[in-house]
């Protein structure tokens, strides 16, 4: 706009000064901390001592990582596309401007505003087999109340099924806000079309939406990878290991065996499965449009 | 008629799978809600007695005499809101530098900013904690305020909601002789107040939420949030005989966050809808 | 105007200056301040968590030149204290497993405590030799011990009655692992009702306490030194595969975690629960409440003989001083709540925890608590984990979860023993 | 005195050259009119001299103080924006107000200028709206009303009609004739659209290509166009340009012939014309009329008929290929597809030279 000479130029600096400082110090430095943590072998109380990439070489190697990987990545599995898919219908059907559809949004958006320790503790209390309303919901039947939160085949279903129930309102959102981004004379021209229901859906709302898709799903994954208190809360990663999580993984090994290096370790392995993954989906995704 | 006509009714079939979907939603919640109002001994060894009278009241009552919950109440209320008109400031003030001043290496500093979006929090917070150490600042408020307001989202989005103002207001005020300060705080503040809503009201979300970092670095029950202090009882086998008030805890801590929600509704849906200017 | 509001509450959270010394305590056992409130009436309270409320509402109430800061976390608060002692911030004194010290005292985390206890008029020589054992490290003594935690059979007397399995008043038990299948098969025949009420579920110190006790049986060395464990043995094949065969045949609950096996055995729901001394307490005020599953049916005991010779695994609370600058004044306040602590340490005994010191054990109304003749023998010959073994805590938790994959069957006994094993030495080499 | 005067301005983006040297000169009171096509510089250069672009050299100087320094609040010039640019939170009376808070005017002034400018341009009735609640229309008024309010010594109004339909463009046309009236300013308005230029401007100022291509009044302009460039840009339907040779001969005016050998008569002074030189033979449709075969200069084929009710253009195609527009009665029978007879009126034909240099008619005789 106005070049003003070298005080008006420093000024935008000023502006911005107060968010890079604290980004710079709060974020960027602790990442890099953490990347050279993870070359020592530390203890959370100061004792270093560097033995380059052998935590990693430890990590690749512990069936207690790969068990946890396994388990993150099949919770992800299990949340991102059925969250997705859940929460794109129920954003179609109250994609309208009734009084109806107002309340139904807040139903399904209200769970998003509880903090992981209560829907854990909810949840706690429907899983329970002992104490828990599907137990008692059983016991009205007759019939033995499933081990949710003990069962190696149901634990991890169980901390989906918790997730997708908590995490559904935001999702909901982001595809309500790219819905209404739609003009409505596509629509009026796709039904002036004889376009069925399923074909508008496929070749007008879809592509329309792609981007907020793309972002909900990005999101979600990121997310999920991270997983934390609902596998803490709920079943502190058992059993057997069998709901641990990498990010419950790196807080027992930080705060438990106290090993900084090797958690850190970790943690970028973490990082690392982050932004590949989401590198690819954007990839996927982008890949597509310039072909379509 | 289509499912996506807007003005349209929701046809019959729509309906009755919304309203399981919504009781699916809201069991859970309405099932706490009864634990919460039982007596903890007539929960011991039988939640199911739930489902019947006789209802009380005591275990709100008690978590009003409890000076903890209270104390963790404002906790959660001070980070969350210092959290949230930290990041408004902040961002504000940045996504407007970066939409609208010329600087050095303004282009590279947003690249730099944006690199913030891929850092997974599980990357930094080991290493800040040591940091935080160092720096004294566990178990205060900067503590468990000053992480939530690194993120990028909030830089990001301010700067793409300031770029898209018009760029006529700014040379409108610069011809009715405002400065910079002025231009931004008279004319394009007020007129990103829906992306000011949405944007504080996740934030406030995401900080009333967090748990990894106050299980950390809040580790006196004074300076616990309302998250950890619940977990901190929940998993305490001694409270398996006081269900009813662990619940009335869980309804008590969900009130205030509940009630944002239903304030700021409108303005979620609306500026996540992304109300243009004019 | 939400600035201005910030404002006063940040400052609303800086109250004025208190010149009186301040110790800060840190303790496990839950948080029951709605129903004790700031009572002082010690002797009315029962369980741990309302007995130390009240005594510490009575501390407050007596030295009012002291500042008490509480901070109560969840069980047993080790990642917290990590987090804290990392953060450079520990509290003044906390509430810490014995068989936990030796991993914070070699790590150089804690102080030694010999001088804050003459200072509180506590002698080292009365302690009973188990707790001695949980706080003397390498000839010096690092915690006050607070009790020694055994663990025993709580039997449900009119189910085992039910069984046939009473004596002349006294639950029969078995004194093999054959006995001890055959008596279970014979309860559930005659119950319909599990014999063993278990937490399998996010509870590693159950099956641990249960597998340490029958190696120190069998005379098996778990720790041979400081950086290894020995557990892929015979003789813990023997034990695991004890407790897999009664999961798999239904004699013991299942699935259940900590709390719901602690209600169960409270409902009637079992015969026998193996679990440690603190439940004695609970469970005599249900034998004494009428109505109850438990009236006047409920009996503890000894775990049994079933291989080579009796044996007692053991382990205890006690109050450590993470290391850290105090000054005289602090010093002097913390030895002041440690003199009170140990004068109430009688108390705390009524939970059904064995008392740490020995005049304690010795008065004639700690005999006439009652079971307590059945078990007063532990604190003198409970055997406590070596001094040199170290993160006891992550080691637990370890173990513990490959002996829950184990017994429930998810993982074959062989490799669940060398996985927490392999796992446990691993962790031992990664130590400085 | 000049109310506004520019020199040698120039400005280029980088490597671009978007304004080359320009210099005017703007008396008090007069409205002028920025013209030209665009991309021609006309936007940026009311930009420089509001202030919201920086001229890489050259000066700006209104009432005698060189302003080309000063930040665009200090300058004494108020602007109306295309799409008027109100701030959307404010209401009314605060957009008005805006401007002159900043520049420190006491309050009451404010409130009676505000009353007075409301007045004027009855918008009274929405003093307390926003503008989201108002129509084009009044939000125009609104933009006017913040401008005037400043009572500033330069007016500029962007594209001033540009965003409003047919009718409301000109009744605010009439509006703004009547404002410059009232206002002791000079005005400067950019536009595309010569008709808003010709009917309100005292001068206009004809940009093309990073350069001023022609000042003067409309008439002056539109009778005497400096180059080929204003004589086609001016003027609605533009003015057909013919190529023709000038013919050897002693006459005192041109005579041309055009490519398909008809010859033209003009009473444009042949001296420095060369003979046999290339020109362009410039005529407008008022020009051009048709006629029986036998007093037509050329004959044509009709391909377009315009009819306006008054009068008629009829768009001709020689048989060289050259189109030409005639004018006819409003009541004209001719129909696409005819072929008719065109009458040139030599004496009002313009005459353009290689380098588009513009040669008119002689009004002395």
């Amino acid at each position: 706009m106005k070049s003003g000479g070298a005080p008006r130029r420093l000024e935008g600096l000023a502006f911005v000064a107060p968010f890079l400082l604290l980004y710079g110090v709060v974020l960027i430095w602790p990442l890099l901390m953490g990347i050279g943590i993870s070359f020592h072998r530390a203890d959370l109380f100061g004792a270093r001592e560097w033995i380059g990439l052998g935590n990693y070489a430890t990590a690749l190697a512990d069936p207690v990582v790969h068990q946890a990987i396994g388990n993150t990545l099949l919770l992800a599995l299990l949340i991102v596309p059925p969250l997705t898919a859940l929460a794109l219908l129920l954003a179609l059907a109250l994609n309208r401007a009734t009084r109806g559809a107002a309340v139904f949004r807040g139903i399904f958006f209200s769970s998003s505003v509880l903090s992981v320790t209560i829907v854990t503790l909810i949840w706690r209390f429907i899983l329970t087999p002992d104490a828990g309303l599907l137990a008692v919901a059983a016991d009205a039947l007759g019939r033995e109340p499933l081990p949710f939160l003990s069962d190696q085949a149901l634990v991890i279903p169980a901390i989906a099924i918790t997730t997708i129930w908590w995490s559904l309102g935001f999702p909901i959102m982001l595809f309500l806000a790219g819905l209404q981004q739609v003009p409505a004379d596509v629509y009026e021209a796709a039904a002036l079309d004889r376009a069925g229901r399923w074909t508008t859906f496929r070749h007008i709302t879809l592509p329309a939406i792609r981007r907020t898709l793309l972002l909900v799903v990005m999101l979600q994954t990121v997310g999920q990878l991270q997983l934390f208190g609902q596998a803490q809360l709920l079943t502190g990663g058992g059993p057997g290991g069998g709901s641990r999580t990498i990010v419950l993984a790196i807080f027992e090994v930080a705060f438990g065996r106290w090993e900084l290096g090797y958690a850190t370790a970790l943690a970028e392995i973490l990082f690392a499965m982050i932004l590949v993954v989401t590198l690819l989906q954007y990839w996927l995704v982008t890949r597509r449009e310039d072909a379509g | 008629m289509s499912a996506t006509s807007p003005r349209a009714g929701l046809s019959g079939p729509v309906l009755a799978l919304l309203l399981v979907g919504a009781a699916v939603m809201l069991t859970p919640m309405v099932w706490t809600l009864l634990l919460s109002v039982k007596s903890n001994a007539a929960l011991l060894g039988d939640s199911g007695a739930a489902l019947s009278p006789p209802y009380t009241l005591d275990n709100y009552r008690a978590i009003l005499a409890d000076r903890l919950t209270s104390r963790w109440l404002l906790n959660s209320l001070i980070v969350s809101l210092g959290t949230t008109a930290g990041v408004l400031v902040l961002s504000s003030l940045a996504g407007f530098a970066f939409a609208r001043l010329e600087f050095p290496f303004r282009r590279s500093l947003f690249l730099f900013v944006l690199l913030g979006l891929a850092i997974p929090e599980q990357a930094v917070i080991l290493p800040r904690h040591q940091l935080f150490a160092t720096l004294g600042l566990h178990n205060s408020y900067p503590g468990l305020i000053l992480p939530g307001l690194t993120g990028s989202f909030g830089v990001f989005f301010m700067t793409q909601y300031f770029r898209a103002i018009p760029r006529d207001l700014d040379e409108a005020a610069l011809l009715d002789g405002a400065s910079r300060l002025r231009l931004f705080w008279s004319v394009l503040l007020p007129l990103t107040i829906p992306a000011q809503a949405t944007l504080g009201v996740f934030t406030f979300l995401a900080s009333w939420n967090d748990y990894w970092w106050p299980l950390i670095s809040a580790t006196t029950s004074d300076y616990y949030t309302l998250t950890v202090g619940l977990a901190s009882a929940q998993m305490n086998y001694a409270q398996t005989s006081g269900l009813g008030f662990l619940m009335a805890q869980a309804v008590f801590a969900s009130v205030p966050i509940l009630i944002v929600y239903i304030v700021f509704q409108k303005q979620i849906v609306r500026a996540m809808a992304g109300t243009a200017v004019r | 105007m939400r600035w201005c509001g910030l404002l006063l509450l940040l400052l609303a959270g800086c109250a004025a200056p208190d010149q009186r010394p301040e110790i800060v305590v840190q303790r496990f056992f839950g948080e029951c301040g709605v129903i004790h409130g700031g009572s002082t009436d010690v002797a009315a309270a029962d369980t741990e968590c309302g007995i130390l409320t009240t005594l510490f509402n009575r501390f407050e109430a007596e030295n009012p030149d002291i500042r008490l800061k509480v901070n109560v976390v969840a069980w047993p608060g080790y990642p917290q204290l990590a987090a804290q002692i990392a953060a450079g911030d520990p509290p003044d004194l906390v509430t810490m497993h014995q068989s936990v010290i030796s991993d914070y005292q070699d790590r150089g985390l804690l102080e030694p405590m010999d001088g804050v206890l003459v200072e509180a008029g506590v002698d080292a020589a009365t302690f009973t030799p188990a707790a001695r054992a949980g706080v003397v490290k390498y000839g010096r003594v690092y915690a006050m011990p607070w009790d020694t935690i055994g663990r025993l059979f709580h039997i449900n007397t009119r189910l085992m009655a039910q069984a046939g399995l009473m004596r002349d008043g006294k639950p029969v038990l078995p004194r093999s692992p054959d006995e001890l299948l055959a008596q279970a098969r014979q309860f559930k025949a005659a119950t319909g009702k599990p014999y063993l009420v278990q937490a399998h579920v996010n509870a590693p110190d159950f099956h641990v306490a249960l597998l340490y006790t029958y190696l120190l049986a069998q005379g098996d060395t778990i720790f041979p030194d400081a950086r290894h464990v020995r557990l892929d043995t015979p003789a813990a094949r023997q034990v695991v595969a004890l407790f897999r065969q009664l999961h798999a045949e239904g004699l013991t609950t299942r699935n259940q975690d900590f709390p719901a096996a602690t209600a169960r055995f409270v409902q009637g729901g079992g015969g026998i629960f193996p679990v440690g001394t603190w439940m004695i307490g609970p469970y005599d005020a249900e034998a004494a409440r009428p109505g109850s599953a438990l009236y006047r049916s409920y009996a503890i005991a000894p775990f049994p003989r079933l291989w080579g010779q009796d044996a007692a695994f053991v382990d205890g609370h006690a109050w450590v001083m993470p290391r850290a600058a105090r000054s005289r004044s602090e010093r002097a306040a913390i030895a002041r709540f440690l003199g009170f602590l140990a004068r109430y340490n009688a108390d705390w005994s009524r939970t059904g925890q064995l008392p740490a010191f020995q005049p304690v054990l010795e008065t004639d109304s700690f005999r006439a608590l009652p079971h307590r003749g059945d078990i007063v023998a532990i604190a003198s010959t409970g055997t406590q984990l070596p001094e040199h073994v170290r993160r006891q805590s992550a080691i637990q938790g370890l173990i513990g979860e490959e002996l829950e994959a184990a017994v429930t069957g998810i993982k074959p006994i062989d490799r669940a023993l060398a996985d927490a094993e392999r796992r446990v030495n691993r962790l031992y080499a990664e130590l400085p | 005195m000049a109310s506004l005067a520019l020199k040698d301005v120039h400005k280029s983006y980088g490597d671009t050259l978007v304004l080359d040297r320009v210099s005017l000169e703007v008396a008090a009171r007069e409205l002028i009119a920025f013209l030209g096509p665009s991309g021609s510089g006309k936007s940026t250069l009311l930009r420089i001299i509001a202030g919201l672009e920086t001229a890489d050299g050259g000066e700006v100087w209104l009432e005698g103080r060189r302003i080309d320094a000063l930040p665009p609040g200090d300058r004494g010039v108020a602007m109306v924006f295309q799409h008027y640019a109100l701030y959307p939170h404010m209401t009314v009376r605060e957009n008005m107000a805006f401007g002159l808070r900043n520049a420190g005017v006491p309050k009451p002034e404010i409130d009676a200028r505000i009353a007075q400018a409301a007045h004027v341009l009855e918008i009274e009735a929405q003093l307390e709206k926003k503008p989201g609640q108002m129509s084009g229309g009044q939000r125009q008024r609104v933009a006017i009303g913040r401008a005037i309010v400043k009572q500033p010594k330069l007016f500029l109004l962007d594209e001033p009609l540009s965003n409003l339909d047919a009718a409301l463009r000109t009744r605010t046309r009439v509006e703004l004739a009547q404002l410059r009236q009232r206002v002791d300013a000079a005005l400067i308005m950019v536009t595309h659209d010569q008709a808003e230029a010709m009917t309100l401007a005292d001068r206009m100022v004809v940009l093309n290509e990073r350069r001023i291509q022609q000042v003067g009044t409309p008439m002056d302009i539109y009778a005497r166009p400096a180059n080929a460039f204003v004589a086609r840009f001016v003027g609605s339907p533009a003015m057909t340009l013919a190529p023709a040779t000038v013919m050897p001969g002693n006459d005192r005016f041109a005579r041309v012939r055009l490519a398909g050998g008809a010859e033209v008569m003009t009473r444009v002074p042949r001296n420095g014309l060369v003979d046999g030189a290339p020109v362009s033979l410039g005529l407008r449709p008022e020009h051009v009329s048709l006629a029986p075969a036998e007093a037509a200069t050329l004959q044509a084929e009709v391909i377009l008929v315009e009819r306006l009710g008054d009068r008629t253009f009829v768009y001709a195609c020689l048989a060289d290929g050259l189109e030409m527009i005639a004018q006819d009665i409003g009541s004209s029978a001719v129909r696409v597809g005819d072929r008719v007879g065109l009458r040139i009126d030599g004496d009002a034909a313009h005459l353009f030279e290689a380098d588009g240099t513009g040669r008119h008619a002689d009004a002395a005789t």
